[in-house]
């Protein structure tokens, strides 16, 4: 009963024929659940152009003569907001380039999501995609560039490689939680230190260290063994991989036995066993393959956009994949979805900085915003009040910490 | 203290499960509730209560009407309610929990725990409930924790107090009391709303009887009405009160337990040493009060509580330390006591619900793929079958009532071979109409051959569906009797006496609800 | 024989004899891993160096006070008593309520051992040991108990990290502008609370997950911090990023006990505030009528509301509050400790608070305790890498973490949060 | 109350407007109070200088390097300045596409050299061999320390040269100063394992202290203040000796324990590459920062100037000398490979 007390309330018992709102044409739940998202990033946007006008030197100078000549201030402003925005929709959708930039920036970000989603489901919280990433990318960048292969096996036993050292990391969870109930929030957490840790040593061998160098930084993979690239960008068959991610995790998740026992076990553990499940083999294998699927993220690094191995060769991403994971609201196709916003953003964000000088940490700032906003809609809501009623605020994910 | 609720109003999304609700409660009345499940008694005391918000109407209090928008306004009106549901903070002591919301404290919020002790001690002796102010909620009996629960209500000194199925987890003798308590209550002018499913606690203390149906007043009846027409008034067509059924054709032993012990997480003994053995084609019930290893007895037959001694055999086959998977596909099927913890996924579909032990295999499930078209064949045909009441089999189960929900519990262990059913309280909280399909069903399945374990405290059920009853006190078998032993004694030896003890003591003693 | 039934519990408690498969599992995992550190420390003792191992028992004096004993016998010794310890624990040798102090005596004989082996011949700088334990562990229990008291009234809080930043970044703004350090300390406290609100209002009104809730708020406080830090704090360091760090303040007769004196009464007001907050947290939680309807809404929120507790108001205050102690665990990194702020400096410690907190299973004691032992292990490989140990500085950087899921997995086991944690309460 | 409009700033210099200086940081961002820091200090020093327009990117992580250069090579810059050797790849292939833009990339060297682009290497080894020569007669405990941020060349050849030079000071004098917290035989210390966490780059440094180190020389970038920030607390027991840049100037709060700092000259390598462009004198020559060509050197003494005997400053001088004619020599394998 108590595990799903929290899904409830938002369930009408009767929903034969779709509920509708009184007066209002009916919508489709998806269509107000863009509406309300698309909201969400207007208001973020009204929140970011607060910060950009009060960081803006301009604005700064001109606020400093308001009262002499106040529209100075109003123009600077508005100035600083408009440009700012143009970069970023330009850098994020203003052409091939950039579009090619933000799905190359998405990548990662859907796969290190999908392992967090995935996770889940099974009633997983798995702050560890940073960790699993790490590992996946050491993994697929030795064998590609330690190994001389043929292409297409190359790039295959490299792939592999990463799935293979993403699923040990996030395995080792999984066994852990099941055998000895070790919470995996502690568990994942310390082991992404140990895999950063180990990464660091790692790149002080000789083994990995690029030869002629002393610098922590790996040789880049062979050509062999990297992702082919699209035309003259940097986007790389590594994106469609991301794409027959998602589509493996729905099949996964909703046609197939092993993902039927996942999500069973993640919306009521007590029942599953009952049902003759077993909840610890379900734990190690939704955190085997959400650990793949962080390596695979990790692949996406190494073997995709030229990146050599260095510590910094995971960046942000098993963080972020959180958020784009609960933006994604544990779907696969909300985070494909959630992953190519953040890739927009991130991609638009570079351009921002560029063109305006508008720090990164604003990107971060909008980023977080706009989750905030999405996952509260009755606030959104409440400032733009034409938005009709969401049926549900679809599927809570992980409940506590209970499971 | 004169109650009156006008024109109370409530809905659900497009369930209205309170539809213009009249009631009037006089003060020193005890009124019934009656109704099927899901006909929304519990909603419209959570209205009067301030849990819920009636969409319409109003209440009125002694000629006044008055404003009740949360539980602290309905204390402040005299009214207490013991919940359906149990409103105990496990980890806290029976102390703490009752003095939670009205605490004693010294200075600078400190809590007075001496004073909640004594008062505590004080309700518990003037009520003749032995009750020990430091047990932790978790670890005593439902029984008691029954009873903290009235203490609770009582400690307000309510005018009105509403009792929402306080008898479901309760002995004969403990309902005993309790009816004591409540003409006690009584005589003090307290008025109580009564809700049960039990037609004849109903016959026993009601003054009034008002029978709620699909969120309106169906109906009333006087005390004298007869348990038949009751049952007619809630369901609305005339309800079998006994199982019609053949006499067992027992077989050979399926099931054979033997020097079964359990420990539970505290180190606490559950099951002692039971023996048991099930016949193909006969039922055998387990009676027991609550909490006294029935639970765990079921659980590790199905191995998902690991035992610590002794041998559970299925057909001359060990299958002791088997996996729970092992032992459902080796044919036991299982219902397990509480629905809504271990029966369902709430929050999947009926049809999904329907093949949650099922999936793997064919058709479900050919190797890694889900058959979802199967699956919803599958769906349609157990929901005609058992005429489970839902407006989709894509719909989450949680959305179904109580009875309903068991329904499918039942269909999904009944749809396959089974060689042994395991079934904890198959009825729990079903109203008269479920009950009595469900009964006819377990029958049926006993009359296929399969042998048939079932653990119940409603001593009804056990008269209606047992051939055979064992019955349990703290993790013994103290005695395994025929289906048509008394009552009373029954009840006696569900409190640990012995068959023998308890046959003189029921002769010498009988209770209000033996004798009706 | 009465009609009653007997009221007190139905079980009774099993034979000593018996051992439920539960416990025994429990004791063969916990055995199984106290038998191989016992056997690990013994090993250590056998190669332990010839000579003294010297042990310094008062910080920064390396002349007096020093325990010098021979490494090797010591340690075999030590190590010799952990294994009986570990072998009576597997053997159930002692009564069931003793079991657990094995584990203790294990612990401590393992880490002696291990001590004797790696300053065999050298100093070791024990005072020192203790010292940086509490440096490294203050803001971890600051933030760890701002956890507890969210999680008890049922608000998940893995914003703590974001809840540091903030705080570090005020405090360092207005120690650096106002110059004082009071001002400071209120500032961080009230960001802290700023930020609690913000997860107050979003999981408690607008029935965000929590989980999400969180995170985002990280990146939020993150991405702010960041970005005034870039927009102001860079151009204008010398107002507003040169905060006065908190003087150490001794306790007059308690500062002058041997050995722990100076390291747990020379200290600054910061530290003494967190000595208190876990000593008020606890006691408020488990000995007040605000604590226990903190905890009440936290396992069961609907019982609280039926007795006339106003469910999300309680939880408000509980969030709140716990911001005071978040932000003050933030003012450690800058006011209280390190001086100026830097980009993402908390560094994941709120994480780790998060972890301790759990560890010490929603417990203020245990999550201290969970804190302690985290700061232990940072600052012994921290000495460990001066004193140049065969074991490499690699490894060493990892062995907190590994130390603590070694420590979760075998000893801590399942915990089991508060029953309602992480769900909002909806009334209709 | 509000002040009057400011005239409109009359062209600036202007002369070379339309001649973009582009910079693009490595993750660590151009607040590191460390490399990125001091080589934007060089870019806005020549933007000054020559009347330019500046732009930069900071990136936030590894894949925004390529993406970074790209939109700096579309922006029409005339140099690009990458800095860290995590930009190596990224700048070369960069190089290549762009033969008409020069580069040039601090702490890092193309593995063959590319016509446009300069490599910009600092042996800072050499002056902190001088710093811990200085540390080791300063001291009165007669123990010095040393911790990084985390192992990697551009940090361990601080600590190389500072070990180094503490035993030269030894040999010289025939006494036993000794270095806690790395042993450059064994390449094997005392690291933080970050650069953010000032906290722990305090704990660290106090655990040197413990152990009777009495001169901390920080090697961890903003985590690395932690150290300063635990010899500030010792109240003149404890001194430091900072890095990169002159401590006084970047972390002007700690000067007073300050005894120096071991400059390496970023910003006036990074001005001159960039002046070189503009004046057309461009060359893709390695430039080595040495004790030699001031691309290292020791800040000045600031508060301690008159705590340093003037014997030892003519001791330092000498040191310099010897470096600089090849009579010492310096082991270090971090040290920057003339290609
Ligand atoms: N919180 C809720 N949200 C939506 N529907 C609800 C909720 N609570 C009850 N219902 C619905 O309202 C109807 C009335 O429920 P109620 O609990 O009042 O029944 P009841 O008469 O007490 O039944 P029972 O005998 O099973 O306790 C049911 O159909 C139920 O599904
Ligand atoms: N949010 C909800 N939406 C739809 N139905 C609900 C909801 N909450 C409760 N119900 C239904 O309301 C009915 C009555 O709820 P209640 O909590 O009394 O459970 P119950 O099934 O009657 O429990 P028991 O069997 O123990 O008496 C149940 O059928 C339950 O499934
Ligand atoms: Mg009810
Ligand atoms: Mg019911």
């Amino acid at each position: 009963m108590s595990n799903d007390t929290a899904t409830e309330p938002q369930q009408p018992p009767a929903p034969a024929s779709p509920v509708r709102e009184p007066g209002r044409g009916g919508l489709p739940g998806w269509a107000v659940q863009g509406l309300v998202s698309l909201s969400a990033i207007v208001l973020a946007l009204v929140v970011g152009a607060l910060l950009i006008i009060v960081g803006d030197d301009e604005v700064k100078t001109a606020i400093g003569y308001f009262g002499a000549a106040p529209l100075d201030t109003l123009s600077a402003a508005a100035t600083a907001v408009g440009e700012a925005y143009k970069a970023l929709a330009v850098g994020a959708v203003g052409g091939l380039n950039p579009i090619a930039e933000s799905l190359t920036q998405a990548t990662p970000l859907i796969c290190g999501g999908l392992a967090v989603s995935l996770a889940f489901r099974t009633g997983l919280f798995n702050i560890g995609a940073q960790g699993q990433l790490i590992i996946g990318a050491i993994l697929a960048g030795y064998v590609g560039f330690a190994w001389h292969l043929p292409p297409v096996l190359h790039l295959v036993l490299a792939v592999v490689a990463g799935l293979v050292g993403g699923a040990i990391w996030g395995g080792l969870v999984g066994l852990l939680k099941a055998r000895t109930g070790a919470h995996e929030v502690i568990v994942t957490i310390m082991l992404n230190y140990v895999a950063i840790y180990l990464l660091q040593w790692l790149l002080t061998t000789s083994a990995f260290k690029r030869p002629g160098r002393e610098d922590p930084i790996s040789p880049i993979v062979d050509a062999n063994a990297q992702y082919p690239q699209f035309g003259d960008t940097r986007l790389h068959v590594g994106f469609l991989l991301a794409l027959v991610a998602a589509v493996f995790v729905w099949w996964l998740l909703n046609r197939s036995t092993i993902g039927f026992e996942l999500r069973a076990v993640g919306a009521n553990a007590d029942a599953s066993r009952t049902a003759g499940m077993s909840v610890g083999r379900a734990y190690i294998v939704a955190m085997l393959v959400a650990g793949a699927l962080a390596g695979l993220a990790g692949t996406q690094q190494v073997l995709g956009t030229d990146l050599p191995l260095t510590d910094g060769v995971a960046a942000t991403i098993g963080f972020d994949a959180i958020t784009v994971a609960l933006l994604g609201r544990g779907t696969p196709l909300g985070t494909v979805l959630a992953g190519l916003l953040f890739g927009a953003l991130n991609a638009g964000g570079l351009q921002m900085q560029l063109q305006t000088q508008t720090p990164l940490t604003l990107t971060t700032v909008l980023q977080a915003v706009i989750v905030l906003f999405v996952a509260a809609p009755a606030l959104v809501r409440s400032v733009f009040r034409f938005l009709p009623k969401e049926r549900g605020t679809g599927a809570v994910l992980a409940k506590g910490w209970n499971g | 203290m004169h109650l009156e609720l006008s024109g109370l109003t409530k809905s659900f999304g497009s369930l209205v499960a309170n539809d213009h609700i009249d009631l009037v409660i006089e003060p020193g009345q005890i009124h019934c509730l009656l109704g099927e499940n899901g006909a929304g008694k519990s909603t419209l005391m959570n209205m009067l209560y301030g849990l819920l918000q009636p969409d319409s109407g109003e209440i009125v209090i002694d000629g006044e009407k008055v404003a009740i928008t949360s539980p602290r306004d309905a204390i402040g009106h005299g009214i207490g309610m013991v919940h359906q549901h149990f409103m105990l903070v496990p980890v806290f002591t029976v102390a703490e929990n009752i003095m939670l919301g009205r605490e004693n404290t010294h200075a600078g919020g400190v809590l007075d725990r001496k004073k909640a002790h004594a008062l505590v001690t004080e309700l518990s002796d003037r009520y003749g409930f032995a009750v020990d102010p430091d047990a932790l909620v978790e670890n005593i009996p439902v029984g008691v924790q029954q009873r903290v629960e009235i203490i609770k209500a009582l400690t307000n000194d309510a005018k009105v107090l509403i009792l929402d199925e306080p008898t479901a987890v309760l002995t004969p003798a403990e309902i005993d009391e309790l009816i004591a308590v409540m003409r006690q209550l009584k005589d003090n002018g307290t008025s109580i709303v009564f809700i049960t499913h039990k037609l004849k606690e109903v016959k026993a203390i009601a003054d009034k009887i008002t029978v709620i149906g699909r969120g309106k007043v169906v109906g009333s009846a006087e005390p004298s009405a007869s348990e038949e027409e009751l049952a007619e008034l809630m369901v609305g067509r005339a309800v079998d009160l006994v199982v019609n059924k053949e006499p067992a054709q027992p077989g050979d032993p399926v099931l054979r337990v033997e020097g079964l012990t359990v420990i539970d997480e505290r180190g606490f003994t559950a099951v002692d040493a039971v023996d048991l053995e099930v016949r193909a084609g006969e039922i055998l019930a387990v009676a027991g009060v609550q909490g006294n290893g029935q639970t765990e007895l079921a659980e590790a037959l199905l191995g998902l509580t690991p035992i610590a001694a002794g041998t559970i055999s299925l057909d001359g086959a060990d299958l002791s330390h088997r996996s729970t998977r092992q032992r459902l596909d080796a044919g036991i099927g299982y219902v397990p006591e509480d629905r809504g913890h271990d029966g369902f996924v709430g929050s999947f579909s009926v049809a999904e619900n329907l093949v949650l032990d099922l999936f793997r295999q064919a058709p479900f499930g050919t190797g890694l793929a889900l058959r979802t078209d199967e699956i919803d064949r599958n769906a349609a045909a157990r929901i005609e079958e058992f005429d489970i009441r839902t407006q989709g089999a894509d719909l989450p189960v949680s959305s179904l009532s109580g009875g309903n929900q068991q329904k499918v519990v039942l269909a999904r262990e009944l749809s396959r071979p089974l060689k042994l059913l395991v079934a904890s309280q198959p009825t729990r909280g079903v109203d008269v109409g479920s009950i009595e399909f469900l009964h006819s069903r377990i029958v049926e399945e006993r009359d296929r051959g399969t042998a048939v374990l079932i653990v119940s405290t409603e001593l009804d059920e056990i008269a209606a569906l047992a051939d055979r009853v064992a019955v349990m006190y703290r993790g013994k078998v103290v005695g395994v009797v025929p289906s048509d032993t008394p009552r009373d004694e029954l009840g006696l030896m569900m409190a640990g006496a012995s068959q023998r003890e308890a046959e003189v003591e029921a002769t010498e003693n009988p209770t209000t609800l033996g004798t009706i | 024989m009465s009609h009653t039934t007997t009221p007190e519990t139905v079980r009774v408690p099993a034979p000593a004899a018996i051992e439920g498969p539960a416990d025994r599992i429990r004791r063969l995992r916990v055995g199984g891993l106290m038998v191989v550190f016992a056997l690990i420390g013994l090993g250590l003792a056998i190669f332990t160096g010839g000579g003294k191992a010297t042990f310094q028992l008062t910080s920064g004096d390396l002349e007096n006070n020093l325990l010098g004993v021979p490494a090797q016998p010591v340690a075999l010794l030590l190590g010799a008593l952990g294994l009986v310890a570990a072998v009576a624990y597997v053997l159930r040798r002692v009564p069931q309520r003793y079991a657990g102090w094995l584990a203790v005596v294990l612990g401590v004989c393992f880490i002696g051992a291990f001590l004797c082996w790696a300053a065999a011949g050298k100093t070791f700088p024990l005072a020192n040991q203790f010292q940086g334990t509490l440096n490294f562990a203050t803001p971890l229990i600051l933030g760890a108990l701002a956890g507890v008291l969210c999680e008890r009234a049922g608000v998940i809080n893995i914003a703590i990290e974001g809840q540091f930043l903030v705080g570090a970044f005020t405090a360092a703004v207005v120690a650096s502008t106002t110059g004082s350090a009071a001002a400071a300390l209120v500032a961080a406290a009230l960001t802290g609370v700023l930020m609690a609100a913000l997860l107050a209002v979003f999981s408690i009104k607008y029935l965000v997950n929590q989980v999400v809730l969180g995170v985002v708020l990280v990146v939020f406080a993150s991405g702010i911090t960041g970005y005034l830090f870039d927009q102001f704090l860079q151009e204008d360091a010398e107002n507003l990023n040169t905060p006065a760090v908190l003087s150490a303040v001794k306790i007059p007769g308690l500062g002058d006990i041997p050995f722990i004196g100076p390291i747990l009464f020379n200290q600054t007001v910061l530290v003494y505030l967190t000595y208190l907050a876990v000593a008020v947290v606890t006691f408020v939680l488990f000995q007040t009528r605000w604590g226990l309807r903190v905890r009440a809404v936290g396992e069961h929120p609907k019982a609280a509301d039926t007795v006339g507790i106003k469910v999300k108001r309680v939880r408000y205050s509980a969030v709140l509050w716990a911001g005071v102690l978040a932000g003050l665990g933030g003012a450690f990194f800058t006011v209280g400790y390190a001086g100026s702020f830097s980009k993402e400096m908390t560094a994941g410690n709120g994480f780790i608070a998060l972890a301790a907190l759990i560890m010490g299973r929603w417990h203020p004691i245990g999550a201290m305790v969970a804190a302690l032992f985290f700061g232990f292990a940072t600052q012994l490989q921290s000495q460990l890498q001066i004193i140049q140990t065969p074991i490499p500085g690699e490894l060493l950087l990892m062995a907190p973490y590994l130390a603590t899921v070694i420590a979760v997995a075998g000893l801590v086991g399942r915990v089991r949060a508060p029953k309602a944690d992480g769900e909002p309460y909806v009334t209709e | 109350a509000c002040g009057s409009k400011p005239a409109e700033d009359s062209a600036s210099g202007g002369a070379n407007k339309d001649f973009k200086a582009c910079m693009v940081s490595d993750s660590g961002g151009f607040d590191d109070k460390s490399f990125n820091q001091t080589s934007y200090a060089g870019l806005q020093a020549a933007v000054k200088e020559k009347g330019l327009t500046e732009v930069k990117a900071e990136s936030k992580s590894d894949n925004d390097y390529p993406t970074n250069m790209t939109a700096m090579v579309q922006a029409g810059c005339k140099i690009i300045i990458s800095v860290g050797f995590k930009l190596e790849d990224a700048t070369d292939k960069a190089a290549q596409a762009n033969p008409d833009i020069k580069f040039a990339i601090v702490d890092s060297a193309p593995a063959k050299p590319i016509a446009n682009v300069k490599p910009l290497g600092f042996n800072t080894a050499q002056s902190s061999f001088q710093a811990g020569y200085l540390a080791a007669a300063m001291s009165k405990s007669g123990k010095v320390g040393t911790f990084g941020g985390i192992k990697i060349p551009p940090v361990t050849i601080f600590m190389d040269g500072f070990a180094e030079g503490v035993r030269h000071y030894n040999k010289q004098k025939s006494k036993n100063v000794q270095v806690l917290g790395w042993d450059d035989a064994k390449q094997s210390g005392l690291f933080t394992g970050d650069f953010e966490d000032k906290a722990k780059g305090q704990n660290t440094a106090q655990n040197l202290i413990t152990q009777g180190a009495d001169i901390i020389f920080p090697v961890a970038g903003p985590a690395g203040l932690g150290g300063l920030q635990a010899a500030k607390a010792s109240n003149g027991k404890v001194n430091a000796i900072w890095v990169d840049t002159d401590g006084c100037e970047s972390a002007a709060e700690y000067c007073s324990v300050l005894i120096t700092s071991v400059k390496k000259g970023m910003d006036v390598a990074v001005q001159d590459a960039i002046t070189s462009v503009v004046d057309n004198k461009f060359d893709n020559s390695q430039f080595i920062g040495t004790l030699e060509n001031g691309g290292t050197s020791l800040a000045p003494f600031h508060e301690f100037d008159s705590l340093v005997s003037a014997e030892l400053k003519a001791e330092l001088e000498q040191l310099k000398a010897d470096i600089v004619s090849g009579k010492i020599t310096i082991a270090s394998k971090a040290q920057p490979k003339a290609s």
